[in-house]
């Protein structure tokens, strides 16, 4: 039996959410000695027969006595809403230069899918010290991805993206758990997350085989769906050059600027209307319905390798 | 004053003339007298007996799943069974036990007593919905021999629509029905509570309990009809393949949690809020007190009904809800938090002071005050955006809602029964068992239940059939407490049942408590008092105003109405 | 109006026939505060939809059957004018004005059901039911309506209840059998208005979207 | 004697005459909306239907449900319902109106259910 009382804290976060745990600890214990106390010490001093005076109460025992315990109680609920939630938004603060991995769920199995292509069954690797960005969709069900040693937990949904972000700060081998009830085998939806030093996880990540490069991949489907038809340089349309535009800030033309990142182009392909860049006639048609996500991915993943200069 | 010639004093002619044989249980006789009743004492007994066969059939699941999470592997169900039963488990004790087993079993019976009034406003309703609610029971136990439902009971899709091949839709229709029949009973008692006050009983005379049935009933009707909309979505798409919540097509599931929630949150008030009424009069009771802050209770009461609607999203953090609607969700969670704290030190104040007696309902009121103040503060844990990330889904949650709506709404549930058993059988029970059933109750209890918050804490998920070999040992404590917790249930049906036949007669006012229902004989008559009562008192006045209790004696209480 | 008449209406636990009455139209309002919110949460799954896929909306709204739509709803506001003048002429003891408004407003409750039949039949025809072959490109258009089916059945539902119980109060005031005073008139009636308010708000979501 | 009192209408003549206006109103006001359907005023068709819709469900909560007579309690029971649902309605728009993009439904298509029936042919 390893340690009962033990669970790694081993995401930057996780430091942050048992502090949290430790000051809701306190505060319950003493809260609960104080309501014990209260309720043994009056029942032992008032008990039928008891020598204790009663009397009428005394005057501090009123309203005054209420309006305190309500102001403590609310005070103490506001200090604790706003400690966790001031910890929540910078949790959730996006970084830059964030490592991103495909998460994808699906009864009774996670995948992941490194930058590179590397793919995993139930595993994930992870390099210590890094900035990783988790993007999650499930091909069924909703499933849950819970990492307890990292105190995160996201659930995984068919039809969206979700994310996680986390930093690893301890190498080793945590337990991968899905959280949210998913079938007959939803508690045997296991897998193991497992943390390397940056040396070995480099050395590990060249180790994989890479059969399917997808953006080679995505390049046929980029022609195939009729998408380089308009998006090629040269095009009679006139539509944007996707050249060297991953990770530029694109003008749209309702004025916004936003980052092309994974999502943006994600968006663009199902959701053309959404986005229209800045000085272009919003002659796209949805593609929603007709990309699976797994050819969503590989044509992102080729747009992403599009650098100046190069490409279509 | 002594206390005999209280006695002596309160013991009018009233308390002699009335023999059983015109009392509701007696004046009518035949199995059909009691099916075809309108009389709200008999329905709460037909009601009695429908959550007692629910709660041996939710129980009965609870042992199965205990039993398979015995040991880590699989070995005593195959997974499905196990899914089947905690979802079964779910669906019984939450909407065939829990939501009914305060409201209208104690509420039905007591609700008109305590007001003076003759019946609940709609007597026939009252019937309908037993009926209703005994349907939507034999629909379940069908879909459940029929080969069960697998969803948990929260039904989430797109497993439940698209994925779960059990009977879905029999089991939604079921719950459906189930929260017709909560409707009904919710509209009754508003009606009851607000058209058929006796003389001079005003709102701030009426005592917590009602109070509390109030703010139930106001849930009931509010929300249960927004469950019954979710779950008849999930039905059509289930059955007739209308694709509202499919993502194939564009639609949200987290909407569909959105509504359910919106239904499913306020229900854990429907099943808490009245265990506050229980035990408000319980402590007054047996502390002779009045009870402390009786206004700020009131408000307690009406703010947790009301700001109970606004924070079903903290069951979402992490089911995909924006960042801004949890912080949103999250503020509010943490603001219900005042009320509950209201509730929990106005009880101990209230013993301040007193003249605390341990008869067997104030054991469980004890015990009640001590598991929902568990219960209460790890609420704040889990209304903590981050901390809830870590702990939703586990065993830590299963561990909170059980304190809350085990420890705390069926201990008070046997907290009332216990109190109120003489005023509706007119027989006492052995006091000793009951104590002894009460302590049991609550050590059983804390040994089931505690370990669960450790190993959810360590991660351990809910639903699990298998799980690690660490949480071996949190598993072996919970199942082992759960004995015990079982003796601690089915001791008070051995000794209350035999207590109908060798019990000792109780007398009108074996406690000695002021409300209504116990100026009344017992048990009461068809018409509930032979003479209209007349209020001229608050709730509670165990005591002169400005003089406590004394040490020994009883106090020279007044209570709430006088036959005239 | 006799005395005995007064009591015979007057049902436990209630003491008199005013507070009964009372008692019967608050208890009913309650119950509709429910029913409300019933199909308020359909209305805000439509709404989410709505707001999450507004072409597609639109798209599926253009299929309905505007005509078929708006001949019920004419039926529908027709028949709670018929419904208001039955309670109030029953409560006033006017038997033959009751009866025969009453019996109008179960002819027009069964016209629109009938109706609907018609415009049923006619959107299976048209191949509107959401499924493989849904005639309309966008996706979410079958959202659109797979919520027109369930709601407009929902509230034909709550029409049928109503055309029950206006039928068998009517009965039993024909044979004499409950009395004009009856609280039984006014609390179906308040019914069947909300209904009608119910329509009220189907019409424009399901009819009137995507026709300019 | 008389159900609730105040001043009900006795005849049929005058119930009547309470009763038509309402209804001439509402069906005028459905002439109105179906009218106006037509009209392409963008977004804010859905605005006015939905404003008329109001007055509609007024005409009838006020008059043919009595609202009109001085009951506060009838009164109470009805904004009880409304308040609960603007409850709903403004925390459920809180999550969806504020989600990222990604987290949408519909961003991306399952790939293990039926593809989506669209009738129309690939376009490539």
């Amino acid at each position: 039996m390893r340690g009962v009382l033990t669970l790694p804290a081993a995401s930057e976060q996780a430091g942050v959410v048992d502090s949290i745990v430790l000051g809701l600890l306190v505060i319950s214990i003493l809260i609960v000695l104080l309501v014990t106390a209260l309720i043994v010490g009056f029942s032992v001093r008032y008990r039928r027969g008891s020598p204790a005076p009663r009397g009428p109460l005394p005057s501090f025992a009123r309203r005054d006595l209420e309006m305190s315990y309500v102001a403590g109680t609310a005070l103490m609920a506001l200090f604790l809403f706003i400690w966790a939630a001031v910890t929540l938004v910078s949790l959730g603060q996006p970084v830059r230069n964030a490592v991103e991995i495909h998460v994808e769920a699906k009864q009774w199995m996670w995948k992941t899918r490194h930058p590179n292509g590397a793919r995993e069954i139930n595993e994930l690797h992870l390099p210590v010290g890094e900035d990783i960005r988790l993007v999650m969709t499930s091909q069924d069900v909703i499933h849950s991805f819970f990492v307890p040693a990292f105190r995160v937990k996201m659930d995984v949904l068919p039809g969206r993206f979700t994310e996680i972000r986390l930093r690893a700060i301890q190498t080793g081998d945590f337990v991968l758990r899905c959280a949210e009830y998913c079938g007959t085998l939803h508690a045997r939806m296991t897998g193991r997350v497992v943390v390397m030093d940056p040396g070995p996880f480099a050395r590990w990540l060249a180790a994989q085989p890479q059969a399917d490069d997808i953006a080679k991949e995505g390049e046929a489907l980029f022609v195939g769906f009729g998408c380089a038809g308009c998006h090629t340089p040269g095009s009679s349309v006139h539509a944007p050059d996707l050249r060297g535009i991953y990770g530029r800030p694109v003008h749209l033309s309702d004025t916004r600027v936003v980052q092309a990142d994974e999502a943006y182009i994600r968006d663009s392909i199902l959701q053309p209307r959404h986005d229209i860049v800045a000085g272009y006639a919003p002659i796209m048609p949805s593609f929603s319905g007709l990309v699976s996500d797994a050819d969503l991915e590989r044509l992102v993943a080729y747009v992403r390798s599009l650098r100046e200069g190069s490409g279509p | 004053m002594s206390g005999d010639t209280a006695r002596i004093e309160r013991a009018g002619p009233e308390e002699i003339t009335p023999g059983e044989r015109d009392s509701y249980l007696t004046h009518e006789t035949g199995i059909l007298s009691w099916l075809l009743t309108e009389d709200h004492k008999r329905i709460a007994l037909l009601y009695m007996f429908g959550v007692t066969i629910f709660f041996f059939i939710g129980g009965a699941a609870a042992v199965v799943m205990r039993l398979e999470l015995f040991t880590p592997g699989s070995d005593v169900v195959e997974p499905d069974t196990y899914n089947r039963m905690f979802t079964l488990h779910g669906i019984v004790m939450v909407w065939f036990f829990l939501v009914p087993l305060i409201p209208n079993t104690l509420g039905n019976f007591l609700l008109p007593l305590m007001i003076g009034a003759r019946d609940v406003a709609f007597p026939r309703i009252n019937l309908a919905s037993w009926y209703l609610f005994m349907t939507a029971g034999m629909l379940l136990i069908y879909a459940w021999i029929a080969g069960g439902v697998d969803t948990g009971w929260t039904f989430y899709t797109p497993y439940s629509t698209a994925f779960a091949n059990s009977h879905v839709v029999m089991a939604a229709l079921a719950v459906i029905i189930a929260g017709f029949s909560s409707i009904a009973t919710g509209v009754n008692f508003i009606a009851t509570t607000h058209m058929l006050r006796a003389p001079g009983m005003t709102w701030f005379r009426l005592p917590l309990f009602v109070w509390a049935i109030y703010g139930t009933s106001l849930v009931m009707v509010l929300a249960t009809p927004v469950l019954a909309a979710s779950l008849l979505l999930i039905a059509a798409e289930h059955a007739l393949g209308l694709p509202v919540f499919d993502p194939a097509r564009g639609g949200d599931p987290v909407l569909f949690q959105h509504i359910f929630w919106f239904y499913s949150h306020p229900a854990v008030y429907i099943m808490i809020l009245p265990s506050f009424g229980v035990i408000s009069e319980i402590v007054t009771c047996f502390a002779r007190r009045r009870v402390f802050g009786y206004n700020f209770m009131v408000y307690a009461i009406l703010w947790i009904a009301v700001v109970g609607f606004l924070v079903w999203g903290h069951h979402m953090f992490v089911a995909g809800q924006s960042l801004y609607a949890s912080l949103v969700f999250s503020f509010l969670s943490f603001v219900i938090a005042v009320p509950s704290a209201i509730k929990v030190f106005n009880w101990s104040f209230t013993l301040y002071r007193g003249q605390i007696t341990f008869e067997p309902p104030m054991l469980y009121a004890l015990g009640f005050i001590g598991l929902f103040t568990i219960g209460g503060l790890t609420g704040l844990w889990v209304a903590a955006v981050p901390v809830d990330v870590h702990v939703t889904d586990t065993y830590f949650v299963v561990a909170h809602f059980h304190f809350i709506m085990v420890g705390g709404a069926v201990t008070a549930f046997y907290g009332g029964l216990t109190f109120w058993w003489p005023k509706i059988t007119g027989r006492l029970y052995p006091m000793g068992w009951a104590r002894f059933a009460a302590v049991l109750m609550f050590f059983g209890f804390f040994f089931t239940f505690f370990p669960m918050f450790i190993m959810g804490y360590l991660g351990m998920p809910r639903r699990y059939q298998v799980y690690p070999e660490e949480f071996h040992v949190w598993h072996v404590m919970a199942s082992s407490g759960a004995v015990l917790l079982a003796v601690a249930y089915l001791l008070p049906m051995g000794f209350l049942g035999l207590s109908i036949l060798r019990g000792a007669r109780a007398g009108d006012n074996p406690w000695d408590a002021t409300g209504l229902e116990w100026c009344t004989s017992s048990p009461p008559p068809r018409e509930n008092f032979r003479t209209p009562p007349v209020v001229r008192e608050r709730p509670y006045l165990y005591h002169p105003d400005a003089i406590g209790p004394g040490h020994e004696t009883r106090e020279p209480h007044r209570r709430q109405g006088q036959q005239s | 109006m006799s005395v005995s008449g007064t009591a015979e209406a007057l049902h436990e636990p209630w003491r008199s026939l005013r507070r009964q009455r009372e008692g019967t139209s608050f208890g009913t309002w309650v119950f509709l505060g429910s029913e409300l919110m019933m199909f308020g949460g359909l209305v805000l799954i439509y709404a989410v939809n709505r707001a999450l896929h507004p072409d597609a909306f639109t798209a599926g709204g253009r299929e309905t059957s505007l005509i078929y739509g708006t001949v019920n709803t004419a039926v529908l506001l027709t028949s709670s004018l018929t419904m208001a003048v039955g309670s109030e002429a029953a409560r006033a003891g006017l038997r033959r004005l009751a009866l025969r408004t009453l019996l109008a407003t179960i002819a027009l409750g069964c016209t629109f059901l009938a109706v609907k039949g018609f415009e049923y039949n006619e959107d299976i025809a048209k191949g509107m039911i959401p499924g493989p072959g849904f005639p309309l490109e966008e996706p979410a258009a079958q959202i659109f309506w797979a919520l027109y089916w369930i709601m407009t059945a929902l509230h034909a539902l709550h029409l049928t209840v109503g055309i029950g119980l206006v039928s068998i109060f009517t009965y039993q005031y024909w044979k004499l059998e409950r009395l004009h005073q009856s609280p039984a008139f006014e609390g179906t009636a308040l019914y069947w208005h909300l209904v009608d308010i119910i329509w009220i708000f189907l019409y424009p979501l399901f009819y009137l979207m995507g026709r300019s | 004697m008389s159900g609730l009192g105040e001043n009900l209408p006795q005849t049929a003549r005058e119930i009547w005459r309470r009763a038509v206006p309402v209804w001439a109103a509402l069906t005028l006001l459905l002439g109105l909306t179906c009218g106006l359907a037509f009209v392409p005023l963008g977004s804010g068709n859905v605005m006015v239907a939905l404003f008329i819709a109001v007055i509609k469900a007024l005409l009838v909560a006020v008059f043919f449900m009595h609202l009109i007579r001085p009951d506060p309690l009838l009164r109470l029971a009805g904004a009880a319902a409304l308040l609960w649902l603007l409850f709903m309605f403004t925390l459920t728009f809180s999550d969806i109106l504020t989600r990222p993009r990604p987290m949408q439904p519909g961003t991306v298509t399952p790939r293990t259910f039926d593809t989506p029936a669209a009738s129309g042919v690939r376009a490539f």
